[in-house]
């Protein structure tokens, strides 16, 4: 894929079914346009999602991924989301630090009535995506070889 | 006996650059900190001052940690195979070690036998090996043990002894005699050069200090393979990991692995290790799951088993297994203090 | 065993000359022989192979789903079939998975002939007992159609098989002819009955005993689940077989098939290159500690 | 303090107080050490302590049965005491023989120092606030500084924080931190893609023997995400694509279990600067949760505890 005008970023969104899901839902019935960049993966809670989720749609070459869950305080299972937080927060800083740009790892708490809300959070992710380009970090030409022993 | 030539050392790199217009040349060379063969880069000859041995064995250049075996196609008729593009460019390793030279032998072995190995011949067979005797071993160096001197060789084509300022060079084959044949250059060696040579031999062969006893090993491993309570001894602190597995120059187990994205895929094999838990797995069971079990057939795999199929002791006392290891996992000491008096 | 065979005349239908490269087969026909156990029938892309290929029972092959991997499964159907091929699978990890998720149609990779396959000189003029126990019927499956389909070359056949219910019962097809057939002794059991069993119940070992069959001018060829194989090789001893006279097919995890890869051996034995049929004899000393 | 070690042990071995006893003993090379896993109370006097004793114990802790006396440095008794936390062992069946540490000597250093191998070294004598290294005869002073390992410079706890036996007096350790968090200062100078390349790389060179996983007390999954098939994460294949990923998760996965004990980095045979990644998510998580591995027993686990309010200005 070619950056330009007509390149659409990829983003896979690992939804709470319990809260950002049903928002989703909400955004899409109420028929209020978001991107169609976002693909939807519903979660029982946002304290499922294994930062490996995270790096595994990044390895199959998805622009950015977006965790979203219920407010603070609004977690069907209690703690669920506080530990998502927590999880995302290390996750979000320390890919930075090894070099993975921060807009491609996005979070943010979004409940069941806030179909507003999802719609700008895809819209500000998507934007965000389309300013640092495709998502090139793990690409390179397929071939046998990786390492410097040979 | 064919007349020996010999070398400055301060020509080795016009030796090598004549010798890089014919094959890939592959010397000792230091990346991050670590010693593998790599291809000569056409001016430094610094290894001659620093080089003892490689992590990485030179195994890599014939059984790299991965190579992808094909690649396929999904279209409308099916499934194409297609293999990768093979590189015609024979590799030169130079300075290999006996040691290491003799385990290639060893995986030849394993390689050729019955259906032919056709990526690991492919590169083998064109290849030329050029060794290099060691004079400084390292403390955990055992070859004397297993038949092997530090600086003699039967297992690579031409074989280069450290004489003061200059090499001797010999031809081991008749490869080695060709090459020879073709390279400009060199110059004739005196008796003189060729007694320091010996000498030099001697001096090697007496600096490897650690020992083992391999006389009887193999009664000894099976009179004690059903004790359990000696190898969970010995097992205790080993923690699993793959080092000693990948890094030793004879151990050749690999895996084999599909990779699929979008009708497209690639069959790949790489190094594995009888170390790991899931080596063995199997749905229902694991015939080797606990780590005594695994920490035995290391060992009982090269003093045993490959000696009762091939004759030959699966190991060359190169020590990487004892000088990587994390927590200083003995082979010499586990050999030493087997249960066993025979 | 020192040293090593020599099994260079099993080195046929190699694709280009690489014994890693898989052949293309079809997938022709499926059976769902139980929820988790599934027979493929398959064919040679290839013509001219399919016209050429043949194996021997006990032998197995290593298939490939592209993308996924391979996974080794003896070839379940008997050579004196010419028309196809077929392999039995229990959906137990990602390679069999994958192959229960398939259609009629689909191309596998196929490797093969490998292994050492029955004695059938060694057999010939016996009286056979058959044990086996859930899917280890796969290959006794095609010894045991080769050895009807040459029936006058051996004496008698008992058949002992026994599955934990009677719908994990495989081959039930099998089952019924082999029933049917006067020249057979078919038993047939379960650990556990349902309320529509009428036949035996008890663990294979126990009912070997029970029927008891003579040891005199007999192999037993044992197949099942390691449990299984470890309490039937005693029973076996108690009605005065040898070690000789036990012949059984083991199961390890296997790569490559052809003695390389490592992950297959028991002591210097590899089963996929030096098996995977071995004499009681052959193994005993290793079946404590290994297997 | 090394007879005290011993007698120690061989009391707690006599009086059935533990099955086991692990410690070190010394290893079968120049200045080395290697774990000694014993039940034997004979074995007791081959215990030693010195300034090499590289390994975190922990890491054996949950592979034998029973109740184990154990050797710790400050490092090791935060990871013995972050194994209480996951309920992995419990407080009364470990002994901590606590060794106060001052610094464990890096062997890779004191070669680059000299210009020597190990083996060829006759001696290293750590001296006060000096390194001592005796080679051809002749003896060369070096700062400690120079000669520890990095992960023992930026060392905050050189005294166990949680023991039973204190064997001798709490120790400080020679610090130098810039010297200690140079690697990582480098890197964040760098622009992101810089520092991606430079990841990139380093695990170019990665051969998956898992020996940073293996070594490591605070990877003690029954089965990593590395070895599941269904699905499959990562393929099982040293391509740096795979190899990166295995290091950032598990990374992530050991936030606020690891203690900056730096064997994964040390173990590393292809010397890829593994603690350049772990160190840096030992401070983001103090950075991000003023939280610290291994230092309070009845605490819940990073991953677990949470407060109402925080990090929310990385939330939407």
């Amino acid at each position: 894929m070619r950056q330009g005008t007509e390149w659409e970023p990829k983003l896979v969104g690992f939804l709470c079914k319990w809260c950002s899901y049903a928002g989703a839902d909400l955004a899409g019935t109420s028929r209020k346009k978001y991107p169609a960049n976002i693909r939807i993966i519903k979660v029982p809670c946002s304290g499922r999602v294994d930062p490996l989720f995270i790096l595994k749609a990044l390895r199959l070459g998805f622009d950015g991924v977006l965790v979203s869950g219920c407010h603070p305080g609004e977690c069907h299972y209690q703690t669920g989301n506080y530990r998502a937080r927590r999880r995302v927060a290390i996750t979000k800083k320390f890919l930075e630090y090894v070099g993975i740009e921060p807009q491609r790892v996005q979070a943010s708490w979004v409940s069941a009535s806030e179909g507003g809300k999802f719609t700008e959070v895809v819209a500000e992710v998507t934007k965000g995506l389309k300013e640092i380009g495709p998502n090139q970090l793990f690409s390179q030409e397929r071939q046998g070889d990786g390492t410097k022993a040979t | 006996m064919s007349s020996k030539k010999k070398i400055n050392k301060k020509d080795i790199g016009k030796l090598l650059s004549r010798w890089s217009q014919q094959f890939t040349v592959l010397a000792p060379s230091m990346e991050s900190g670590v010693a593998t063969m790599a291809e000569w880069d056409g001016k430094d000859t610094s290894f001659l001052d620093w080089y003892r041995n490689t992590v990485i064995p030179p195994k890599a250049n014939f059984f790299p940690p991965m190579e992808e075996m094909f690649s396929f196609q999904k279209d409308r008729e099916g499934y194409h195979i297609e293999l990768p593009l093979v590189n015609e460019h024979k590799q030169l390793i130079f300075g290999i070690r006996p040691c290491d030279a003799k385990a290639l032998a060893i995986l030849d072995m394993t390689f050729e036998e019955a259906y032919e190995d056709p990526y690991y011949l492919a590169k083998r067979n064109s290849a030329v090996l050029v060794g290099l005797g060691c004079t400084n071993p390292y403390d955990s160096c055992f070859c004397t043990s297993l038949g092997i001197s530090p600086a003699e060789s039967t297992d690579v084509d031409l074989m280069l002894t450290d004489i003061g300022d200059q090499f001797l060079i010999e031809e081991v084959t008749d490869k080695g005699k060709e090459l020879i044949a073709k390279t400009s250059g060199l110059k004739e060696a005196t008796e003189t050069d060729e007694a320091r040579a010996k000498e030099a031999k001697e001096t090697s062969h007496n600096k490897v200090t650690r020992k083992i006893n391999t006389e009887g090993i193999e009664d000894k491993l099976l009179a004690c393979f059903d004790d359990e309570d000696y190898w969970e001894k010995i097992a205790a602190k080993c923690i699993s990991c793959g080092i000693c597995t990948f890094l030793c120059p004879t151990c050749y187990c690999f895996d084999i692995n599909d990779e699929l994205v979008k009708q497209q895929g690639a069959r790949f094999r790489s190094w594995d290790s009888c170390a790991f838990p899931l080596y063995t797995k199997m749905p229902m069971e694991n015939p080797r799951l606990e780590k005594w079990r695994r920490v035995r057939q290391r060992v009982c795999h090269k003093f045993e088993f490959y000696p009762m199929t091939f004759n030959v002791i699966a190991c060359t006392g190169c020590g990487r297994c004892i000088r990587l290891c994390p927590v200083n996992w003995d082979i010499t000491r586990v050999l030493e203090s087997l249960p066993v008096k025979v | 065993m020192k040293g090593i065979t020599d099994i260079s005349h099993r080195r046929r239908f190699l694709a280009g000359g690489n014994v890693y490269l898989p052949h293309i087969v079809v997938i022709e026909r499926i059976i769902e022989e139980n929820p988790g156990v599934r027979t493929f029938h398959f064919n040679f892309k290839d013509e001219k192979l399919r016209e050429e290929f043949t194996f021997e029972s006990g032998q197995f092959g290593e298939y490939s789903v592209f993308g996924i991997g391979e996974a080794p499964f003896c070839i379940s159907s008997s050579p004196t079939i010419r028309d196809h091929l077929e392999f039995a699978v229990q959906k137990v990890g990602r390679i069999t998975n994958a192959l229960h998720r398939l259609g009629v149609g689909t191309e596998l990779g196929f490797r093969g002939p490998y292994g050492n396959g029955f004695p059938l000189d060694f057999l010939q003029g016996k009286n056979l007992v058959f044990v086996a126990g859930g899917i280890g019927l796969a290959p006794l499956r095609s010894l045991i159609w080769n050895v009807i389909d040459n029936r006058d070359k051996y004496k008698s056949i008992d058949i002992i098989y026994g599955a934990r219910s009677p719908a994990d019962l495989c081959f039930k097809y099998d089952l019924e002819v082999w029933d049917k057939d006067k020249t057979v002794n078919m038993v047939t059991t379960v650990d556990r009955g349902d309320e529509t069993w009428t036949g035996r119940v008890g663990l294979v070992p126990k009912v070997l005993e029970e029927v008891a069959p003579s040891a005199s001018n007999a192999v037993a060829i044992v197949c099942g689940p390691p449990i299984m194989i470890r309490f039937t090789f005693p029973a076996l001893e108690r009605l005065g077989f040898t070690p000789e006279q036990m012949l059984t097919t083991l199961e390890k995890r296997m790569k490559c098939g052809i003695g390389k890869c490592g992950r297959c051996n028991i002591g210097n034995v590899y089963v996929c290159r030096d098996g995977p049929v071995f004499s009681y004899a052959q193994i005993k000393n290793f079946i404590s500690s290994e297997y | 303090m090394e007879q005290r070690l011993r007698n120690e042990a061989k009391a707690l071995l006599e009086q059935g107080k533990v099955d086991w006893i692990i410690g070190f003993e010394s290893g079968s090379l120049k200045f080395a050490t290697t774990p000694l896993i014993t039940k034997d109370k004979n074995d007791a006097d081959r215990l030693v302590i010195n300034p090499f004793m590289v390994n975190n114990l922990a890491n054996f802790l949950t592979e034998v049965k029973g109740r184990v006396g154990i050797v710790a440095k400050g490092c090791d008794s935060r990871s013995i005491v972050s194994l209480m936390q996951d309920n992995k062992v419990a407080r009364e069946d470990v002994v901590i023989l606590g060794v106060p540490c001052r610094g464990i000597i890096d062997l890779s250093k004191v070669e680059r120092l000299v210009g020597k191998e190990r083996d060829e070294l006759d001696d290293i004598t750590r001296e006060g606030d000096k390194v001592a290294i005796k080679v051809d005869g002749e003896k060369k002073e070096f700062l400690a500084t120079e000669a520890l390992f990095d992960n023992c410079l930026a060392c905050e706890f050189p005294t166990p924080q949680e023991y039973d036996i204190l064997l001798g007096e709490p120790s400080t350790s020679v610090v130098n931190k810039p010297a200690a968090q140079e690697k990582i200062e480098k890197l964040k100078e760098m622009t992101p893609e810089q520092r991606w390349e430079f990841w990139k790389n380093e695990f170019s060179r990665c051969i998956r023997c898992y020996a940073c996983r293996n070594v490591c007390p605070a990877c003690f999954c029954q089965r990593c995400f590395v070895e599941e098939t269904e699905p499959q994460w990562v393929l099982p294949v040293p391509r740096w694509q795979d190899n990166l990923i295995f290091q950032i998760v598990r990374n992530i996965h050991v936030a606020g279990r690891c203690t900056d004990c730096g064997e994964c980095e040390r173990v590393c045979p292809v010397n890829i600067p593994l603690r350049s990644l772990t160190k840096e998510m030992y401070d983001l998580v103090d950075e991000l949760f003023h939280y610290k591995a291994g230092m309070d027993k009845e605490a819940a686990p990073l991953l677990i505890a949470y407060e109402y309010a925080e990090a929310e200005d990385l939330f939407r």
